[in-house]
């Protein structure tokens, strides 16, 4: 397993791409794209192409919540207007169709952004310690790639690291 | 033609934060003058409806045609101009028109907020307030249901799920820069910014479900804030009062809530501005944008009303054409011809560069464009109850002290839940501004965007690494 | 099955219990085990217990002797449920019908000899009362679950204890049954009675 | 035992809980299951009727007017919840007026008087019975020194044993001065009758007419007998020929509201009006063989032009009107307050009774009474021109004790007969009422007495709707107060206090009916019952049918020139102070029902107003709710104006019922009372007030007020609310 | 709330409104009001209010429009602009009109009105929240809301006494409206079932009915062919759950108020009839 952790902070983003893509390209032995992360102050989708296809499961949950939203929404407001004690009728339906539309398309909407939302707290890594190797730089303007490896990997790390303006190296032992 | 960047691309990121956190801090005097004097309109919005709860709505003058008076308007109101945030946020955020940046976040906060003082108007406005939780569908062991036909239920429906989904949304958006709070924040602020941050570190996995959740909401936020204005609308086009029952209500309630948002976007964005020297973030190109914007919306809204009286003049119910006169001529006609006014022909000032670019006569139209929008909602509430069906009970209310309180009093909590913001958030996105400035930066940059492309060589999104 | 679908499909993110799904699918348990209680059958006394307070009457007016020991008919003291809506009180007459010559050597009877001398009746205190707005009457009850049903007359302190509890184990009656709209509710349910609002709201 | 028992608590309410709430007054309560916190009493003592929780029904009667319609009583748990009209009554047939309706909150009037007061020191101030009685009896008991006339009864209309009672009473004491006033009265109309029919009250049977031509008679609302008349007014309404009415009237009044054809006239001229009618009817040929031989040279000083030009009615409607009488036959012509309240109201009537005779409609329309047999008990009709005898009276210092009763002079007198003078310089004043109206605040000794629905009485109408009747009063629940008593009661007592030997025996007013009621028996057809049972028939039926010989009507018809009110440039218009069903005479301003209950035509609530015609108004620049000083040479008072076409142009309409000083917090300080400034003329005939004579001028004072009113707008907007159809679509559809 | 209650209910999901709807009607109160009998007397509003607490909320409250009258007696004027009315005013009593397809039912949010099946519109004061949506889509504009808690005000002792037991006293925040007084068809439902038989026509009537000095009120229940109500109706070719009456007879003078409307009222109107030949 992995040994070690580390984290080069970049001022120059291009330079810390290049650097994520020479991870990539196997510049150094042994370590894999999968083991490179990325810390930023903003959202980089170009990068994160670079980085290779990590999902993001997401619209999965979002479009569960929204079906439960339709199909529980419906079928409590018809059980509920069928069971109630009292129909208010008028000679009108007692499961009105349009009515329960609004409330349904509502309750969709409902369920699906509460959904989407604690599917975002639970599968994007968020509740943890941000880790000895967080720097607050990297909410301010500069931006981190994390990489764990083996011991042995180091050095050509460093090496790649320096070799795109690097500004800081931080390092640390995993168990 | 002055032609204007949106912002200043060159701006450090550094500079972006401890611009906006410079925001937050040590409120001065003006700021405390105008929290207190918020405060003090909610204290007496609270003593009004203290005065009220115990009494009886009596105190407010309402009266038998005329049930609803100034709570339902105002509240149509706000329920109105929270729909600007949803605007400026979700919808621009999808056409990706990214000068949205500066300027969504306290557009969104005042979705929230406004959302948080539109709710309470239906159950200020009810007999029975301590009974207010019997349009909650709950299970009760009486068999008894809220009535799910009636657009007030529907109403409760919308507005939970709109005032759910306009915080998260805000709250999501908000992550990162919380994030940026806590870091440089001491004491007691940053275990709170601690704590609402989530644990964000801005890692590559967090800003990717952070994308695809902010997608996902903003695609859910706009068919919601349509539906929720919709059905805001179904109060009345539900009824068959006439005045009320009117087809194009949905659609029209719909741009008149953007307009009224958009209206308050720019006081707001004029107020900010000048408060607490955003000119760098809010900048006149964004605010011509803007401009523009409620132009377009102001047009879309005077093009529905006249077609809303074309449709009520030439149409066959005679009920609601007389409705239609009685707004023009009777006793609400000054209020009539107010809003026309300020809402069809003062927007022209939108269409002038040179007075676009004039801030305080930019913050005077767009006052006078929030008065026309609160006009036009007491213009749809009060001829029809004053004026509907029954001759014998064709009468009009004088609203009293206590409904103006409570009115005036919604204003005041509205503004002290934005004074809290203003100092406890961030009103600027910084981090979207900065991959504003980033993306801007790139773009003009010829080299960086040419060293950017040389790596196109990269394996394409899917491919394995050789 | 549940834990399938955690173990297959949160297997990664399973941080307790707290998921929308296994919340939806427990409301909705919930929600048939609710809807698909009891079927109509000929008379379903209904259930459900209420802690009573203990009520203090200017007597204590023991039930037991009365209905247990000395097998009088509720209806015989309590004469107006036939007829009217309230059961009512009865009139102190009728308690010195019989306590005249019986027990006078009581305390209690002592206190409602004094009362009677006075020319006055004891200020009882109500303890089966229902809400202003409540219309029960005691007439269509007793038609329905006696009369109609032909019901002996004599037992007919069963069919009172559907409401009233078992009076005959009670000295001071107590409520002991809820009153409260679910209750009476569900019975009208269980035994056909109206479902109309307007039927007992006023 | 049970004979210690206090009655009250007998039938006391087996919780008064009973009353319902709603989920508590003031906090919001879900909470509403209480376990011992509510009382119940229950009966001592059971009578076999009363059950708990289910209303049994008492007959009575009304006493809210004079007309005298049987109510039932609703009565449950020992309180009087309702009253409806008994149907069995030949006067209301099952139904009631508003006043009616009202009755049980003249009962449970929270300003009733709840124990005896009396002046001293110039305050009047509580007093136990004790030292009432012994007032009474030392200014009316056998030891006070009373020379012969010197006591006088006051009271409105009276009939029945109260009647009997009093006069026993003025006898006792040696006095004959009983004077009954009554502001709204049909005296003049009854003098007419005597006079021409020989019938003092004939029988009016509107169902059989098919043109009812009434001069401002507001027979549906204050006149005579209103649930009658309506009740036969429907009748003929619905009638397969459907009858029409045609009101001439200088302000519409609730029956006017009704008309097919209304006409305003100009006030005082209605008589000239019925005197042209006759010279048209005779020009185009009916018969005048009836009349008196001179008849056609008197009548032909009347010619068309003449009297549209005195009575501002145009020759056309005159026309219209006399064409209407014409062809259809039997007609009734009608005469109200308004032609009665003059200064020739005599003559006014007699030309208006003088249609009915030309027209052939005695005997048809208007039948003769029945002479009720028992004149002590017959009603002792009031009038105005009883309250104009006694100011003067009381103003010479004729007497000693004035006894009030069902009246209230000091509200109703016109201010300038100076009767609250008069009345204070009596040396003795009591008065039995309910209320502490201005007439209980000027005297010496105030006796609280029980509401029609706590006391015995029985009511001879002096209208005999039907057949001739005794009503029946009983009390449908115990007393509020302990402090009231029956009013038969107090004179009982006060006979006994006089005539021990006849007298003393009866224990109460109870006693007495009980007494002569053994002796009444025989009256009816009902002889073979016995007392007991005579007694208890009658009291379940409400009434005694009373056996009366028919009266026979001879016509003696004169006719007298009647000239037009001399017109006052100084004074330009004529003062209407109408009344109106509801309020009445004043009498019920002091129920919140009535008072919130709008006037039937001009829709107001609350308050006085002054209705004078939009044209009138624009030229003194009124407008609508400006305040108006209305001053005649009596005096002047202030009222709202309100515009409307309804009254007529020469004339400014008040209406009745405001302006009391006292009577409790629904009425005291509320409007304004037009009699004030009545000036006092008199009808030379009748000695009857002209109070529809008074001459005022107006002036505006800088003040607008808001007009309250029920309803927002006069016109249906074109909405159709309610339709219209002809009575040729009415013929066509046969009906229906 | 039961499976079978949930079943039968959705198989009766939708029959027309045409057919009564899903209500198998026991009674259906109506009533006939004959304009041309009506003389504006207030004989039934007066009686509306002994029979069913309503409170009298005085001249200040009465002056802001908020006055509690269930039954009030409109008058109108048809022509304006002459010197003098050449017949009498149009009365008008109105009260609810306990419509068949009443608007002010689906919008109720806790469905405290709601339709009976006795075909009236109910109002469950005690679940009224007092949102007077009802009010406000009420075309008819009859009904009321407590706009303060009358109890202490409109009955000062001992008034109270005189309150109808059978029916509560509304508290502040409640809506109310006339029931055609359904305490009294309550008592005679429940009598006639004690007793075995249907409730008879004229056993019972409403306050206004029984008061009406002229017999202008006509209450009775339509599905009793026999009831005078329904033969007026009949003779006055007047249908239910139309918009339009298709009347043999047009002149027949039967008619319903904003039927137009399609709210299906249960009052119906007897034109007023004036005539002019006099």
């Amino acid at each position: 397993m992995k040994t070690h952790r580390v984290k080069g902070l970049f001022n120059n983003f291009e330079e810390a791409f290049a650097a994520v893509s020479d991870v990539r390209h196997s510049k150094v032995p042994g370590i894999g794209i999968d083991d490179v992360t990325l810390n930023s102050p903003i959202e980089h989708p170009e990068v994160e192409e670079v980085l290779g296809d990590r999902p993001a499961h997401i619209p999965k949950f979002t479009l569960g919540g929204a079906t439960f939203g339709l199909v529980f929404g419906f079928l409590f407001l018809a059980a509920a207007q069928a069971s109630f004690l009292v129909q208010p009728q008028g000679g009108k339906p007692v499961i009105p169709l349009p009515s329960n539309f609004v409330l349904v398309y509502e309750m969709l909407i409902f369920f699906a952004v509460w959904t989407t939302f604690f599917a975002f707290l639970f599968t994007s890594g968020l509740f943890q310690r941000r880790g000895n190797l967080y720097s607050e730089k990297v909410s301010l303007d500069q931006i981190g790639v994390i990489v764990e490896l083996n011991k042995d990997q180091l050095e050509p790390l460093r090496k790649l690291f320096q070799q795109h303006k690097v500004l800081e190296i931080r390092e640390e032992e995993i168990r | 033609m002055v032609i204007e960047k949106d912002i200043n691309e060159q701006i450090k990121w550094a500079q972006i934060n401890s611009d906006v956190l410079r925001s937050m801090e040590n409120p001065r005097k003006a700021y405390w003058i105008t929290f207190f004097v918020c405060i003090a309109m909610v204290a007496c919005a609270v003593v009004a409806e203290i005065y009220q709860y115990r009494t009886g709505l009596g105190p407010s003058n309402l009266n038998n045609p005329h049930m609803w008076g100034m709570y339902i308007s105002t509240f149509v109101f706000w329920i109105g101009m929270s729909h600007s945030g949803t605007l400026l946020s979700a919808i621009l955020h999808i056409i990706h028109a990214d000068w949205r940046k500066p300027i969504y976040r306290f557009a969104e906060a005042m979705t929230t907020f406004s959302l948080m003082t539109a709710g309470f108007f239906p159950i200020i406005h009810l007999g029975r307030v301590w009974n207010f939780y019997w349009v909650v569908p709950y299970v009760s062991a009486r068999g008894v249901w809220p009535n799910f036909r009636s657009p007030l239920s529907w109403d409760a429906f919308a507005i939970s799920t709109y005032l759910s989904a306009s915080m998260l949304f805000l709250f999501i958006g908000m992550i990162p820069d919380l994030a940026i709070c806590r870091d440089n924040a001491r004491g007691f602020r940053k275990k709170l910014y601690g704590a609402l941050s989530l644990g964000w570190v801005g890692s590559d996995k967090q800003w990717r479900h952070f994308r695809k959740t902010y997608l996902l909401m903003a695609c859910f936020l706009i068919p919601l804030a349509v539906s929720v204005h919709s059905i805001v609308s179904s109060d009345f086009a539900m009824s068959i009062m006439p005045g009320w029952h009117v087809t194009s209500f949905p659609p029209y309630f719909v741009a008149g809530a953007l307009y009224s948002g958009c209206a308050a976007i720019i006081t707001l964005f004029i107020m900010l501005r000048y408060f607490f020297r955003f000119e760098e973030y809010m900048t006149l190109a964004i605010m011509e944008k803007t401009c523009k914007l409620t132009f377009a919306i102001a047009m879309v809204w005077t093009y529905l009303n006249l077609i809303e009286f074309a449709a009520t003049w030439y149409g066959h119910d005679v009920y609601s054409k007389e409705v239609l006169i009685a707004k023009a001529t009777g006793p609400y006609a000054w209020i009539f011809w107010t809003m026309i006014f300020c809402g069809s022909v003062v927007p022209f000032a939108l269409a002038f560069q040179k007075l676009r670019r004039h801030m305080p006569t930019m913050f005077v139209v767009s006052l006078l464009l929030n008065l026309s929008m609160y006009f036009e909602r007491w213009m749809i509430v009060a001829p029809t109850l004053s004026m509907a069906m029954e001759p014998h009970q064709f009468y009009i209310m004088y609203a009293s002290v206590v409904q103006w309180a409570i009115v005036f009093g919604s204003f005041g909590w509205f503004g002290l839940l934005f004074l809290v913001f203003v100092k406890v958030f961030p009103s600027v996105s910084m981090y979207e501004v900065k991959e504003m400035v980033f993306h801007r930066r790139r773009l003009i940059n010829e080299e960086a965007a040419a060293k950017f492309h040389r790596r196109s060589g990269d394996p394409q999104p899917g491919a394995q690494p050789a | 099955m549940v834990q399938w679908i955690r173990t297959r499909m949160f297997r990664k993110y399973a941080h307790g219990a707290f998921h929308p799904v296994s919340l939806g699918v427990a409301l909705i348990l919930a929600w048939s085990m609710m809807t698909s209680t009891g079927f109509a059958a000929d008379v379903q006394p209904p259930g459900g217990v209420h802690k009573g307070v203990d009520v203090e009457q200017p007597i204590e007016f023991p039930h037991n002797i009365h209905v247990e020991v000395n097998k009088i008919n509720c209806m015989y003291c309590h004469t107006y449920a036939r007829r009217s809506k309230v059961a009512g009180i009865p009139p102190t007459s009728k308690c010195m019908g019989c306590h005249k010559i019986i027990a006078t050597d009581k305390p209690r009877i002592q206190k409602l000899t004094e009362y009677w001398q006075k020319g006055e009746s004891p200020k009882w205190k109500k303890v089966h009362d229902v809400p202003d707005f409540v219309h029960f009457t005691h007439e269509r009850h007793l038609k329905k679950f006696v009369f109609d049903r032909d019901y002996p007359v004599e037992d007919v302190k069963e069919v009172c204890a559907f409401c009233h509890g078992q009076i005959k184990e009670m000295t001071v009656a107590k409520k002991v049954k809820p009153l409260n709209m679910g209750w009476c509710a569900g019975c009208h349910e269980k035994n056909g009675g109206p479902g109309d609002c307007w039927k007992c709201h006023k | 035992m049970s004979g210690k028992l206090n009655r009250r608590d007998f039938l006391k309410a087996l919780g008064l809980g009973g009353t319902a709430t709603l989920a508590g007054c003031d906090m919001p309560t879900t909470v509403t299951l209480e376990e011992g916190k509510e009382d119940v009493v229950s009966y001592l003592l059971p009578e076999e009727y009363v059950i708990p929780g289910v209303g049994v029904t008492y007959a009575s009667t009304c006493t809210q007017c004079n007309a005298g319609c049987g109510v039932h009583g609703r009565v449950r748990e020992g309180r009087v919840l309702k009253v409806e009209g008994h149907p069995d009554s030949p006067i209301n047939a099952g139904k009631t007026c508003q006043m009616g309706q009202a009755l049980v909150q003249a009962h449970y009037n929270p300003d009733r008087i709840k124990s005896p007061m009396v002046r001293e020191g110039g305050s009047l101030v509580p007093a136990t019975w004790e030292k009432a009685q012994a007032l009474l009896d030392e200014k009316l008991g056998s030891k006070a020194n009373l020379a012969a006339g010197r006591v006088a009864w006051l009271t409105g209309t009276v009939s029945g044993h109260q009647r009997a009672l009093i006069t026993n009473h003025l006898e006792s004491v040696g006095s004959n001065h009983h004077f009954a006033v009554e502001v709204v009265n049909t005296n003049v109309w009854s003098a007419v009758s005597r006079d021409m029919l020989d019938d003092p009250q004939p029988q009016i049977s509107l169902d059989k007419a098919k043109l009812i031509l009434s001069f401002g008679a507001d027979f549906m609302g204050t006149w005579q007998s209103p649930v009658h008349f309506a009740g036969q007014f429907s009748r003929m309404r619905t009638a397969a020929d459907r009858g029409a009415l045609i009101q001439v009237e200088s302000k519409m009044s609730m029956t006017g509201g009704s008309a097919d054809l209304w006409v305003a006239i100009r006030p005082g001229t209605e008589g000239i009006l019925a005197l042209g009618l006759a010279n048209y009817l005779i020009a185009n040929g009916v018969s005048s063989a009836s009349l008196p031989g001179d008849a056609r040279d008197k009548l032909a000083a009347y010619d068309m032009q003449k009297v549209s030009n005195a009575t501002g009615v145009s020759t056309a409607t005159i026309e219209r009107i006399g064409k209407a009488l014409k062809n259809r036959a039997p007609s009734v012509v009608l005469a109200g307050a308004a032609v009665e309240g003059q200064v020739n109201g005599y003559e006014a009537v007699s030309a208006i009774m003088l249609l009915n005779v030309m027209l052939g409609n005695i005997g048809q329309t208007i039948l003769p009474s029945g002479k009720f047999p028992l004149q002590q008990l017959e009603a002792k009709v009031g009038g105005t021109r009883d309250l104009a005898a006694f100011a003067q009276a009381a103003a010479q210092k004729q007497f000693d004790v004035v006894l009030v009763h069902g009246a209230n002079p000091v509200f109703t007198a016109p201010a300038s007969l100076k009767l609250d003078e008069a009345l204070a310089s009596v040396p003795f004043k009591v008065v039995m009422t309910q209320f502490p109206d201005e007439t209980a605040m000027m005297a010496d000794l105030v006796l609280p007495v029980s509401s029609t629905l706590e006391d015995w009485g029985t009511h001879v109408a002096a209208y005999q709707a039907g057949a001739s009747n005794i009503s029946i009063q009983q009390p449908l629940m115990e007393p509020l107060y302990d402090q009231t008593r029956g009013f038969g009661d107090i004179v009982i007592s006060m006979l006994a206090m006089r005539n021990a030997a006849q007298y003393g025996s009866f224990k109460d007013y109870y006693g007495y009916l009980r007494n002569v009621f053994a002796n009444l028996k025989g009256a009816g057809a009902t002889a073979s019952l016995s007392p007991d049972e005579f007694w208890n028939n009658s009291l379940q039926a409400g009434m005694i049918k009373i056996d009366s010989t028919p009266r026979k009507h001879t016509v003696k018809a004169s006719i007298a020139a009647i000239d037009a009110p001399a017109a006052d440039a100084n004074f330009p218009l004529t003062l209407i102070p109408s009344a109106r069903m509801g309020l009445f005479d004043g009498r019920h301003a002091n129920l919140p029902w009535l008072q919130e209950s709008p006037d039937q035509i001009a829709k107001v609530v609350w308050g006085s107003w002054a209705e004078i015609h939009p044209s009138t108004a624009s030229k003194m620049g009124i407008t609508h709710g400006d305040v108006i000083r209305i001053e005649s040479e009596a005096g002047g008072i202030e009222a709202r104006a309100y515009l409307t076409n309804t009254v007529h142009a020469d004339a400014i309409a008040v209406p009745l019922g405001q302006g009391h000083t006292e009577y409790g917090r629904y009425a005291k300080g509320r409007g304004v009372n037009p009699l004030k400034i009545v000036k006092a003329a008199v009808d030379a005939k009748t000695g009857e007030l002209a109070l529809f004579a008074t001459r005022v001028k107006v002036s505006k004072t800088n003040k607008n007020e808001i007009i309250l009113r029920l309803g927002h707008s006069d016109t249906q907007h074109g909405r159709r609310l309610v339709r219209t159809v002809s009575v040729d679509a009415l013929k066509r559809t046969k009906g229906a | 709330m039961s499976l079978k209650n949930v079943m039968e209910n959705w198989s009766a999901y939708r029959k027309d409104a045409e057919a009564g709807g899903h209500h198998t009607y026991e009674h259906r109160w109506a009533m006939s009001i004959n304009l041309d009998l009506c003389i504006g007397c207030n004989a039934c509003s007066t009686a509306c209010y002994a029979e069913n607490n309503l409170a009298v909320v005085g001249p200040e409250r009465f002056a802001k429009g908020q006055a509690m009258h269930w039954m009030r007696i409109e008058r109108y004027w048809d022509v304006e602009d002459k010197e003098y009315p050449d017949q009498g005013a149009s009365f008008l009593p109105m009260m609810c009109q306990q419509c068949g397809a009443a608007t002010c039912e689906p919008v109720c949010p806790v469905a405290a009105t709601y339709h009976t099946p006795d075909g009236l519109n109910a109002q469950v004061y005690n679940r009224c929240i007092g949102s007077r949506y009802c009010s406000n889509n009420c075309p008819f504009r009859v009904r009321y809301f407590n706009f303060y808690s009358y109890y202490e005000s409109a009955w000062p002792e001992p008034m109270h006494l005189q309150l109808n037991p059978d029916l509560s006293v509304r508290d502040k925040g409640v809506m109310e409206k006339c029931t055609f007084c359904v305490q009294r068809i309550r008592v005679a439902k429940d009598k006639a079932k004690i007793e075995n038989r249907k409730v008879k026509d004229g056993e019972f009537t409403t306050a206004c009915a029984q008061a009406c000095p002229t017999s202008a009120i006509v209450f009775g229940d339509t599905m009793d062919p026999e009831s005078k109500v329904s033969m007026l109706w009949k003779q006055h070719q007047v249908t239910r759950a139309v918009y339009k009456q298709h009347k043999e007879d047009p002149e027949l003078r039967g008619y319903r108020i904003f039927e137009e409307l399609n709210v299906d009222p249960s009052v119906m109107y007897l034109e007023r009839v004036r005539d002019t030949t006099v």
